[in-house]
């Protein structure tokens, strides 16, 4: 027997069309999903499709039949919801947003890239803006808008510091905070892990 | 045993008897509902002497259950409770009557459609439902009276309205039986949609051929009256007596003096689009539609026409026969039956932006792919690109273009012929060009008739015509040469392509024609969801409406493809000569009475009638007070619904019998 | 436990369901309600359906005496306007509710309990609508408790 | 011009805008001062949030927030204006919803209320292009107009929420072709022209460009390709992120992409207001086509120079 055999014997068939997913569709009201034909015009719109291995048809159809494995999948990242394909379906699929509720599912299981989690955890959730001007690292953009004659910070959550509570507690209210929570705590668990089998095969 | 020898009086004075039969329906209705329980119900019910369940009351077994319970006197009204009434009140009514009961002490409780199938997923509500409306067929039933049906005579001509395809073949099929036929048409020849295609799938008989004969056919019937560029503008009566008012529109010619010379359509000088060849061609504004166009008549489009005068001039029409102060003409005929083959519109893909259609001048529908392939066609047969007139060395075609599309302005469903047509011109041109590359872009083949899935096969196997599955998502324009860019996605390979043609032609469906409430309205007859008219029964009264002696046939029912069409032609032409050449049709007797002592006269009545049937008469004991003429009459029940006095009532849904439905007991 | 005893027991410990009277036309509103059913669209058991020829049959009195006699609620559905069987008799109906509608108020009857709509053949699903909305306005209004003999 | 002069907005900023490109921030208000339409703080908002990444990491989170910022507005009783797609696809696509959607705003309401707020639905939220061209008017705006930019190629830019999805947008439907920010250049006299995939996405949004920043940069490749091809002197856009991924994504393409790029970029990218103050006559520094400082590593990171120098002599 040749030694890659794993590399041509894949035993990967499908069982089931049950899928937990789907049902989460359903339960958000998008079960519309289930009209698809597979005409593939939203993979044919994608201008995300043109350069990655990102499959419009293919991801929602996996999504569909409980092909589970496509909540790792960094492909659903790169959709750029631009919604050409939300307006081409000729099912009057909402694509886009079942992308973007199958990206909720997926970080709801743990499925988030760092980035992205960095960028909700600690930028968003701290300071109210995705891309801050406060702190010492974003002198240059104070200043920069200085020199058009605007104050360094705008009247936003920036120089609010009650606003920025107010959105932390919404964000409380809403679970947001037990998602990033819960999430940081599977990232650190992952970590170590990652970390004591690395030492294990040193 | 003859139906008069056994005939059951009922003078209305006896108890009712009421007979209760719950029907299974197989498991639609047994398999939500206890059965036995609703019998067991309405068994406790009054006047109820007996109950009876079956799977199947529509059958001859069943049937005989309620027959032999009427004829061994055990019950004088009969309730069943089973599916909708518009599907087997006229079994049960004929049952009744051959058993000797009067058909109109029948009356029937709908648990099917509207309770069992409404109600699958609570099965307790639909045992309610089911009960409640078992004891107001029951209460109902208690008050039926026994009724004489009204006998009327039917006139032996039938009115054809449209003459495609479809109309033709049911006008010969009527004239064939012996009936006068107008055939009518709005537009000016005969021959409709089909007299715009080539060839036919999947045969390849070339369409003129089949149709050009039909026509003169028709032209020649002395027993069909051709009114072509006419249209029904007035429709009254009832089965058997229609009286019909239709416009002929001016032609601005005299079709008399018109010797057909056709020079003044050599010196008119306005020139326009033909819409024959959907604008791929030019006509003058005084024109023939096509050469071979029945009747072979000169018409002017007053909407392009200036009135310059030329044609006019004596040196261009010899006989004067034009007359550009033509009036419409008005003629009144009166039907017995009428056949409704209005046809179809072809989509238009200008609101799928994405395709470029009208944008790009290299993108053109089907029904254009078909002139260019059509030998009387613009190009004689020889398709071009419209940017520069040259034979394309590729063609892609999209399937679906409007049909199974969800969005506003698509249809939902198969338009059924797109998938051959587009097959079909595929195969021509690679006939001719067989070095051309053809795409054929599909979500699914749908090759269903006879030969079709057998030419399909051939189309890929033989003619190398290449079927990629995916719907295209966008196309542009190659700036450079006019060529088609287009984008989609392989869905079997599970890849974005882009290819590169010189031809792009839209499979476009078929639509109802946009006007046709026009239709609807004149005829009182009704649209199903997609917009078509709508049959008595999807399958057992196909070319029936729900206004009888009316019948619809061919693409104004629903998209098909030109066998489909003919057969339903010939359903049609059937049914209406069914009812000619009986003579009389039976009609319900269910019409207006009035009481002449509760009328005081005020003719509100009379203000309401949308038929003229209630008029003032003088009555020696009551004065003046309202009649109604049963003729006219069709039991609507508009003056009875404002009469202050309750002067009127309808036959077969009297205020006694709704009164006692909405009776509540519980 | 007497079989009414346990029927009160039952409606105890279920929500109160309205019950509606449905008349509905024979040419469209009836035959939409077919059509519901035969695309087995679901709609909630609160109907009872009663056919009559056309929406202009339906007089005051029908209305009233169902109200009297103890129905939640009354539907009537009829052709869409211009689309009428009997040509025009929709439109008379819909000069004779607007009128009734007033008279209902005026008795205290709350505007929701009566309703009048248009469905066509064709709309299957748009029946199933308006019945589920219908239901849902009687529902929230409560039984229907304004002629309820006293004696 | 008394009613337009009397028309008031709540300036909805967002992040990009005021914390990366400042210039477009000033240049709205500019632009507006001068026509006379009062632009007003919303005191204390928020990140929108943004669409492609807060929305698609919880949806309800992204509703609440946004919800919250509609408030702001309401509470002031005048519409929002924005300057930002992304922000347009988030305030409108949550204001949309929570108006037809029963339960959601109800939903929505409990968690407002426990900070003292509630949604009402009782003001629109609009983009800067919106108010252009609909409240304002094309007409109106071609009465501010004193130099004509005639021999200025521009290669036009929507990017994709602004115009979609089109069901909750204010433009009839149409997503495939619309014209009006080609309509507000043309008044300036510059030529909007035609080029390949005008319409296609930057490939900023989505959480694509945090994600992975090559696959972004590949998009604005393509597009800067098209736009090169056709001859384009500038790019005009309507939103901070497409105007950060033109702009910056020059500079990315350059690098990342240097072998398919062949000689680098440097198309100069305008936003919308920019160009529409310079043709009103309004002083170039203050809609921030001027330098005004020595700053290091801040946007522009495209030269506006060879525009300006384009234009100079029309604006004498």
């Amino acid at each position: 027997m040749s030694e890659n055999v794993e590399k041509y014997i894949k035993r990967k068939v499908y069982k089931s069309t049950d899928s937990k997913i789907a049902q989460k569709f359903v339960d958000a009201g998008l079960e519309k999903l289930r009209a698809c034909i597979n005409c593939g015009t939203c993979t044919g719109s994608c201008p995300s499709g043109r350069r990655t291995a990102y499959r419009t048809r293919s991801v929602l159809r996996r999504a569909l039949t409980g092909d589970e494995s496509v909540l790792e999948d960094i492909d659903i990242w790169f959709c750029s919801t631009c919604y050409t394909c939300y307006e081409r379906c000729p099912r009057d699929i909402p694509v886009t947003d079942m992308i973007i509720k199958l990206r909720n599912i997926a970080v709801e299981e743990g499925h988030i890239l760092d980035a992205h989690f960095g960028l909700a955890n600690k930028v968003f959730y701290e300071t109210g803006h995705g891309v801050p001007a406060n702190g010492e690292a974003n002198k240059k953009w104070r200043d920069l808008r200085e020199s058009y004659g605007l104050p360094p910070l705008p009247p936003t959550v920036h120089v609010h510091p009650e606003a920025v509570k107010e959105c932390q507690e919404l964000m409380k209210s809403v679970g947001f905070r037990d998602l990033l929570d819960k999430i940081e705590e599977q990232k650190e668990k992952e970590k170590a892990e990652a970390e004591k089998n690395k030492e294990e095969e040193k | 045993m003859t139906e008069t020898d056994k005939k059951i009086e009922i003078t209305g004075n006896e108890k009712p008897k009421i007979g209760v039969y719950v029907c299974h329906c197989g498991v639609n209705i047994g398999g939500v509902v206890s059965v036995p329980d609703l019998v067991e119900n309405a068994k406790t019910l009054p006047d109820v002497t007996v109950g009876r369940e079956y799977k199947f009351f529509c059958s001859d077994v069943g049937q005989k259950m309620i027959k032999e319970d009427i004829e061994a006197g055990l019950v004088n009204r009969v309730v069943v409770a089973a599916c909708s009434p518009r599907m087997h009140e006229p079994t049960f009514r004929i049952a009744c009557q051959e058993a000797g009961l009067n058909q109109f002490l029948f009356e029937m409780a709908n648990i099917r459609e509207h309770s069992t199938w409404v109600h699958m997923k609570e099965p307790e509500g639909a045992y309610e439902v089911a009960k409640d409306h078992i004891r107001l067929a029951i209460a109902k039933a208690r008050n039926l009276a026994p009724l004489a049906v009204q006998k009327v005579s039917v006139e032996p001509v039938s009115l054809v309205i449209g003459a495609g395809i479809t109309g033709m073949n049911a006008a010969i099929d009527l004239t064939k039986a012996g009936y006068k036929v107008y055939l009518v048409d709005r537009s000016a020849t005969i021959g409709g949609h089909m007299a715009q295609l080539d060839k036919t799938f999947p045969t390849m008989d070339c369409s003129s051929c089949i149709l050009t004969p039909k026509m003169s056919e028709i032209s020649r019937n002395k027993d069909i009256e051709l009114l072509t560029y006419s249209e029904v503008t007035e429709v009254t009566g009832y089965v058997g007596n229609f009286e019909v008012t239709i416009k002929k529109k001016p032609h601005y010619i005299d079709q008399v003096k018109c010797n057909g010379c056709g020079i003044c359509v050599d010196a008119c000088p306005i020139t326009v689009a033909n819409e024959f060849d959907l604008g791929l061609s030019t006509r003058k504004a005084i024109y023939v539609p096509f050469p071979q166009a029945i009747p072979s008549q000169y018409t002017i489009d007053m909407d392009s026409c200036v009135e310059c005068g030329i044609c006019a001039r004596e040196t261009v029409c010899e006989p004067l026969a034009i007359n550009y102060d033509d009036e419409p003409e008005y003629i009144q005929v009166k039907v017995g039956t009428i056949i409704v083959a209005t046809g179809y519109d072809e989509y238009d893909p200008t609101e799928l932006k994405q395709y470029g259609y009208g944008k790009y001048p290299n993108v053109i529908t089907g029904l254009q792919m078909e002139r260019l392939l059509s030998s009387f066609g613009p190009v004689v047969g020889k398709p071009v690109k419209p940017s520069d007139l040259e034979a394309p060395h590729s063609i892609a075609f999209l399937q679906c273009v409007g049909s199974r599309n969800f969005r506003e302005g698509g249809n939902k469903y198969c338009s059924r012929v797109c998938c051959m047509y587009a097959t079909k011109q595929a195969r021509q041109y690679k006939e001719k060009h067989p070095e051309a590359d053809i795409y054929i872009f599909y979500m699914d083949i749908r090759a269903f008739g006879k030969g079709y899935e057998e030419f399909y096969e051939s189309a890929a196997r033989d003619y190398g015509i290449n079927y990629v599955r995916g719907r295209i998502a966008e196309v542009r324009e190659n700036p450079l040469n006019h060529n088609i860019i287009i984008r989609s996605e392989d869905t079997l390979l599970q890849q974005p392509i882009e290819v590169e043609v010189e031809l792009f032609v839209l499979s476009t469906g078929i639509e109802p024609r946009a006007d046709s409430d026009s239709i609807t309205n004149l005829l009182r007859i009704q649209k199903s969801a997609d917009g078509f008219f709508l049959e008595a029964h999807p399958k057992l009264r196909p070319v029936d409406t729900l206004t009888e002696g009316i019948f619809i046939a061919g693409v104004s029912q629903g998209p098909k493809d030109i066998p489909d069409s003919v057969a339903q032609a010939k359903g049609a032409a059937a049914s209406a000569i069914g009812l000619m050449a009986k003579g009389e049709v039976e009609i319900e007797p269910f019409f207006a009475v009035i009481h002449p002592d509760r009328c005081s006269g005020c003719g509100m009545c009379i203000q309401n009638c949308a038929y003229g049937a209630i008029e003032y008469v003088d009555d020696r004991r009551f004065g003046e007070i309202a009649s109604v003429n049963v003729a006219l009459c069709k039991g609507c029940g508009a003056c009875s619904g404002n009469c202050r006095s309750s002067a009127i009532d309808i036959i077969g849904f009297s205020s006694e019998q709704l009164n006692s439905m909405i009776t509540k007991r519980e | 436990m007497t079989e009414q005893a346990i029927e009160e027991k039952k409606s105890e410990s279920k929500e109160w369901e309205p019950k509606i009277i449905a008349f509905l036309c024979n040419w469209c509103s009836y035959a939409g309600a077919d059509l519901a059913g035969v695309s087995r669209i679901q709609y909630p058991p609160n109907i009872r359906i009663v056919r009559v020829p056309c929406s202009g049959r339906i007089n005051a009195y029908f209305i009233i005496k169902s109200l009297t006699d103890g129905w939640d609620g009354v539907l009537i559905s009829g052709c869409h306007p211009g689309d009428c069987h009997y040509i025009s008799g929709n439109l008379v109906a819909r000069r004779r509710f607007a009128i009734i509608k007033e008279l209902l108020e005026f008795f205290g009857i709350e505007p929701g309990r009566v309703n009048f709509m248009w469905a066509s053949a064709a709309e299957g699903e748009r029946f199933a609508v308006l019945v589920r909305k219908a239901t849902e306005i009687v529902k929230k209004l409560g039984p229907n408790k304004k002629f309820e003999k006293k004696w | 011009m008394s009613e337009e002069s009397k028309r008031k907005y709540g300036f909805f900023l967002g992040c990009v805008t005021p914390n990366r490109y400042p210039m477009i921030e000033a240049s709205i208000r500019a632009v507006f001062d001068h026509v006379g339409v009062e632009i007003m703080e919303l005191e204390g908002a928020s990140c929108c949030p943004a669409p492609g990444v807060f929305r698609a990491f919880h949806i309800p989170t992204w509703l609440v927030i946004a919800a919250r910022n509609i408030t702001i507005a309401e509470e002031m009783g005048v519409d929002i204006i924005t300057g930002c797609n992304g922000c347009y696809g988030t305030l409108r696509d949550a204001w949309v919803e929570l108006e037809h959607e029963h339960e959601l705003k109800k939903m929505v309401n409990e968690h407002l209320a426990k900070v003292g707020r509630e949604f009402k639905g009782s003001i629109e939220p609009k983009h800067v292009v919106q108010v252009l061209y609909k409240d304002l008017g094309i007409e109106f705006l071609r009465g501010f107009v004193k130099h004509k930019f005639n021999d200025l190629k521009v290669a036009v830019h929507y990017g994709c929420h602004i115009v979609k999805p089109s069901d909750k947008r204010p433009w009839g439907g149409e997503c495939e072709d619309p014209t009006f920010l080609d309509e507000i250049v043309e008044i300036t006299g510059a030529k909007s022209i035609d080029y390949q995939d005008k319409f296609q996405c930057c490939g900023a949004g989505g959480a694509v460009r945090t994600a992975v920043k090559e696959i972004s940069a590949d998009f604005s490749r393509e597009k800067l390709e098209n736009m090169r091809n056709a001859g384009a002197d500038i790019i005009i856009d309507c939103c901070p992120f497409c105007h950060l991924q033109m702009d910056l994504g020059q500079m990315e393409a350059n690098t990342i992409y240097k072998d398919m790029v062949g000689e680098p970029y440097k198309i100069p990218v305008i936003y919308i207001t920019q160009l529409l103050g310079l043709a009103f006559g309004i002083d170039p520094s203050l809609l921030g086509l001027m330098k005004n400082h020595d700053l290091k590593g801040v946007s522009p990171f495209i030269p506006l120079e060879p525009f300006l120098e384009k234009v100079k002599e029309q604006l004498t």
